[in-house]
């Protein structure tokens, strides 16, 4: 088997097309403190997220990811696995996650994952090669970071109308 | 080579003059370059020109007295004249060096904006409005969003059929006494769609609207005669005609270029400037603001005689056959939907669609693995997809050195695209 | 090769890298290329990567997903990199690239033309004022002229000394608090003269004004850092760089490129686009309208890697140490008369004179017989020969491939002018 | 000598010096019926012209044209030499001799001057084969056209000032 079709292999791990075939999380539910619409310029490929989050402060708990996507199967797979993966952490270890999925998104297949972290993450370590597609692992994750950032700010800043 | 009645005569020869087709890609593939609407590729000929122009008569132009600089002179102002002719320009003073297709759409409308409103004006105002279509480039659509938008004009638009031509049923609603300016595009980059560009003219012309041609993918693979079609301002882009990036062209009616006021300022484009006040040169230097894009202009001469060479009817022929064999290979797939008309004889040589299952991003991708290059996304048409209740489609793009070969590797490689995703 | 302090190390070898160096002009004369201020010459290295680009790399960037969209794409994002580091910019993102120097300056009095007004908002009213100076080139007068007038804003002058500097005794009655904007060029293109850009900066931000600099002739000839000189905005342009025609560019604050309005509409600059409305990318993406100069960036990259190689520092040295050389020929002649600081350690190696009894345009011509390519006019910079009583001048300037030799050539061609018109 | 210094001297005639240095018909008079200021926008030169025409229809004679200019040599002498060629003159004559000088400098070298039109304008011929100068000498002839023009336009269409 060539390198090439070795390295598209890698990106299309059969872990990721099942996610892409069975997303897991889908759909838009209440409640949420934050919902956003991120778009990737170049493709065109969609989320719109919403975040849950319970308590406060350092205990402060990612409740609940939901979304509405539409993109190609590595953005697609990679928000179901993110949700997957954040859902019922403290906010401070998802944000941990988040870290670590970004550098392996970035370390152009020369950073090793963590399984234990990443869990079935480590699966896009494959796409970190493809550098076009890079975008479209992280259109999720860097959705629900800006979520993550309103809530806490709203929670910390409540306007008149939810204090 | 297959026998394809239409093609460009001794194809196999044109083919060696794009030095880029020889590149083998990973897994030592050749490359299948199936993406020329986006950009095209180089000939030998537009790059030792250049290169000639760098290591002999690099000078600034108009300004200098030198023997280099009426060498540069000569060399950008003779790449005017073949503008000029290329588009059959009734005046080489009508033809103006932008950056880009983009900065000459927004030239004119930034201009139009800033002219003086009312009747028998070139202005638009809150009682104006604009008519583009739904099939634009994104380039002709935000310039008149922001346009209108800063004079508060209205915008409409063109709607599109079923079939993936412009609604023509409303047209006389569309374009009334009150429209100034009717802005579209020739050929669809996303559709293929050829426009009845001339017969919208008449219609604009008869309430005394502008018309605007955006001809970025006309100019590259049909004759373009500016007095035929009867527009007032034509825009193409230099990369898309074998041309280098960094240049475009706007052509204007005299008439016109004469009334509007001034785009950008700075050096060349002043005939004096005062502390109290400046006064301008004539069209074209009227816009042509700062150093211009001195060798892409010669980069740009070399590209159009090399496209006059072989002969804008041939090249036309050309891709109107491949794109028919493309058209075909794509109906033998099984899965596939066209995005935009199916007759070869009613389009350019894009071609958008979607392949049933699988996204685009993962079409391209796979494509790519295999060394053909297409694109995949909205293609800077997003209302257009909208439109076709899609979120982004696969584009294949051919030009005058496609070969039917390319065409049967790509059709090969969708087929294992579908093997690959089990569709 | 005589023996001046201060002069490239190797420049022998150095001057080989311009291959224009060795083109012989009219009656088989050397050419002697002392107009570098209006368009700096080209090394192999910078033309090289650009074919190799067209040859090899050629595509569309950022929309494209292929290899060579990925390569192409790679290379136009690594010549921004470069662009930072050479300006030692804190993010690349603060790196835009437009046409040229003068599109970038148009750019910063466009947006803010556009921008809400208002106390704490960057847009200019009829209250507000815009400072620049009468020794700026054209493309730094005629946009904020543009921009003022159509906002009914009022435009300031600094006024020059007699020996070439700006007059900053009425620098606090000039800047006060309804200034927006000042703008004012690092090293003049006519009188040579280096400003004290840190100095007014602190008065511009003093009072909230936004300060733009026009690095043209900077940039070329001595280090350039953007924090140091604490500027909002910073504009240069590539062919005067070593790089080519068709690429500028313009370093802008993150911040201030977040609140400015967007420039020109299309492709590449938007997140999404409906027919309702658009919304933009962020910087740079969002003021890079179109297909940008991809091949121009790849050479403007090489171009910069070329000069931080040589050495900032060291081209600095060379062009103080050409320029003393120069300036002391000139004084040898008889009947020059340099405008500007005759210090070379206040000045850019741009040196405009006159030279009594014949018109610069003759000095020009008598030069050039003898292969001496120099400038004879304004320089567009109209307001700052006006000040100096003179209509138009003859300017030497040389760069980092000037040899002493050339410029024992141009002082000898000046005794030759003289004996020609007898004077 | 080389071909170069050759096209020097062309250029430079001694007629064209000598009215460098003696320009004729220089300065700004009364009457005249058009003032125009042009400039050559590339390098700076500057003439304001005054065209003083008597007569009408094919009567019409260039009575007058009188200057203040700033320039080089060529456009210097070629202003010079262009109001001793034209003053006197029917202005239907006086356009047929600007065609011809027109057509002289816009010959790159090729166009043989008729002397019995150009009288010492014949001296320009070596300026054609400098295309950065042509323009030198064609600065107050493009002025005078454009001021006659404007006085004839105004005999024919009197305003209310000057009916
Ligand atoms: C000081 C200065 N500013 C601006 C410019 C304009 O540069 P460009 O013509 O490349 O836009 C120049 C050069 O012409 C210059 O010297
Ligand atoms: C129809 C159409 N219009 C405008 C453009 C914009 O051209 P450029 O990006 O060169 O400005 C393109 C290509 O991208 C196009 O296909």
């Amino acid at each position: 088997m060539s390198q090439q079709q070795a390295d598209l292999d890698a990106m299309y791990q059969e872990i990721i097309l099942d996610h892409y075939k069975n997303p897991q999380n889908e759909g838009l539910r209440d409640p949420f403190e934050a919902e956003v619409h991120h778009v990737n310029p170049t493709c065109g490929d969609e989320v719109t997220l919403r975040v849950h989050v319970s308590g406060a402060g350092d205990d402060a708990v990612v409740a609940d990811v939901s979304y509405d996507a539409e993109g190609c199967s590595i953005s697609q797979a990679a928000t179901s696995v993110m949700t997957e993966l954040l859902i019922g952490r403290r906010v401070s270890e998802a944000m941990g996650v988040h870290e670590q999925f970004l550098e392996l998104m970035q370390g152009r297949g020369q950073v090793e994952p963590d399984e234990d972290v990443l869990e079935d993450g480590v699966a896009f370590a494959g796409v970190a090669k493809f550098p076009a597609r890079v975008k479209c692992a992280l259109l999720s994750w860097m959705a629900w970071k800006d979520a993550t950032a309103q809530a806490l700010d709203r929670a910390d800043n409540p306007t008149e109308e939810n204090r | 080579m297959s026998d394809i009645p239409g093609l460009l005569p001794g194809l196999e020869v044109v083919r060696q003059d794009f030095p880029i087709l020889e590149r083998r890609l990973a897994g030592d593939v050749p490359l299948v370059y199936l993406d020329s609407a986006n950009t095209s590729q180089k000939p030998q000929v537009v790059i030792d020109a250049m290169v000639d122009h760098l290591e002999r008569h690099n000078a600034n132009v108009a300004r200098a007295m030198h023997q280099l600089g009426a060498e540069s002179s000569e060399a950008f102002e003779a790449a005017r004249d073949t503008v000029a002719a290329f588009l059959n320009a009734p005046s080489r003073d009508e033809v103006i060096f932008t950056r880009n297709a983009s900065e000459a759409l927004n030239l004119v409308a930034n201009t139009i904006a800033w002219a003086p409103t009312g009747d028998g004006e070139l202005g638009i105002g809150p009682a104006d409005n604009v008519v583009i279509t739904e099939m634009e480039h994104h380039s002709n659509i935000v310039p008149w969003q922001l346009a209108t938008e800063r004079k508060g004009a209205d915008l409409r638009w063109f709607g599109l059929t079923d079939d993936g031509h412009l609604d023509l049923s409303r047209v006389d609603d569309l374009i009334d006494e009150h429209t100034k300016v009717v802005s579209l595009t020739w050929v669809s980059n996303m559709l293929g769609t050829v426009n009845p560009v001339a017969e919208i003219a008449r219609k604009a012309h008869a309430v005394g609207a502008v018309v605007v041609v955006d001809a970025s993918q006309a100019a590259p693979q049909m004759p373009v005669d500016v007095q035929a079609v009867d527009a007032d301002f034509v825009a193409f882009t230099g990369h898309k005609t074998v041309g280098p990036t960094g240049i475009g062209v706007l052509w204007g009616r005299a008439e016109l270029l004469d009334r509007l006021p001034v785009f950008l300022g700075g050096g060349e484009m002043i005939e004096t400037v005062t502390m109290e006040r400046s006064t301008y040169a004539k069209a074209p230097h009227k816009f042509e603001a700062g150093t211009p894009p001195i060798v892409e202009a010669v980069g740009l001469g070399a590209a159009l005689r090399y496209l006059g060479d072989l002969g804008m009817e041939a090249v036309h022929t050309h891709e109107k056959a491949v794109t028919g064999y493309l058209l075909d290979g794509l109906a033998s797939v099984g899965g596939v939907r066209v995005l935009g008309p199916t007759d070869p004889a009613e389009r350019g040589g894009a071609v958008s669609f979607e392949l049933e299952g699988v996204h685009p991003h993962d079409v391209a991708q796979l494509l790519d693995s295999r060394g053909v290059a297409v694109r995949a996304g909205h293609h800077c048409a997003k209302p257009a997809h909208k439109r076709y209740g899609v979120q982004s489609s696969t584009r294949a793009s051919s030009y005058l050195y496609t070969s039917p070969e390319e065409i049967d590797a790509l059709v090969d490689a969708l087929g294992y695209t579908k093997s690959y995703f089990k569709v």
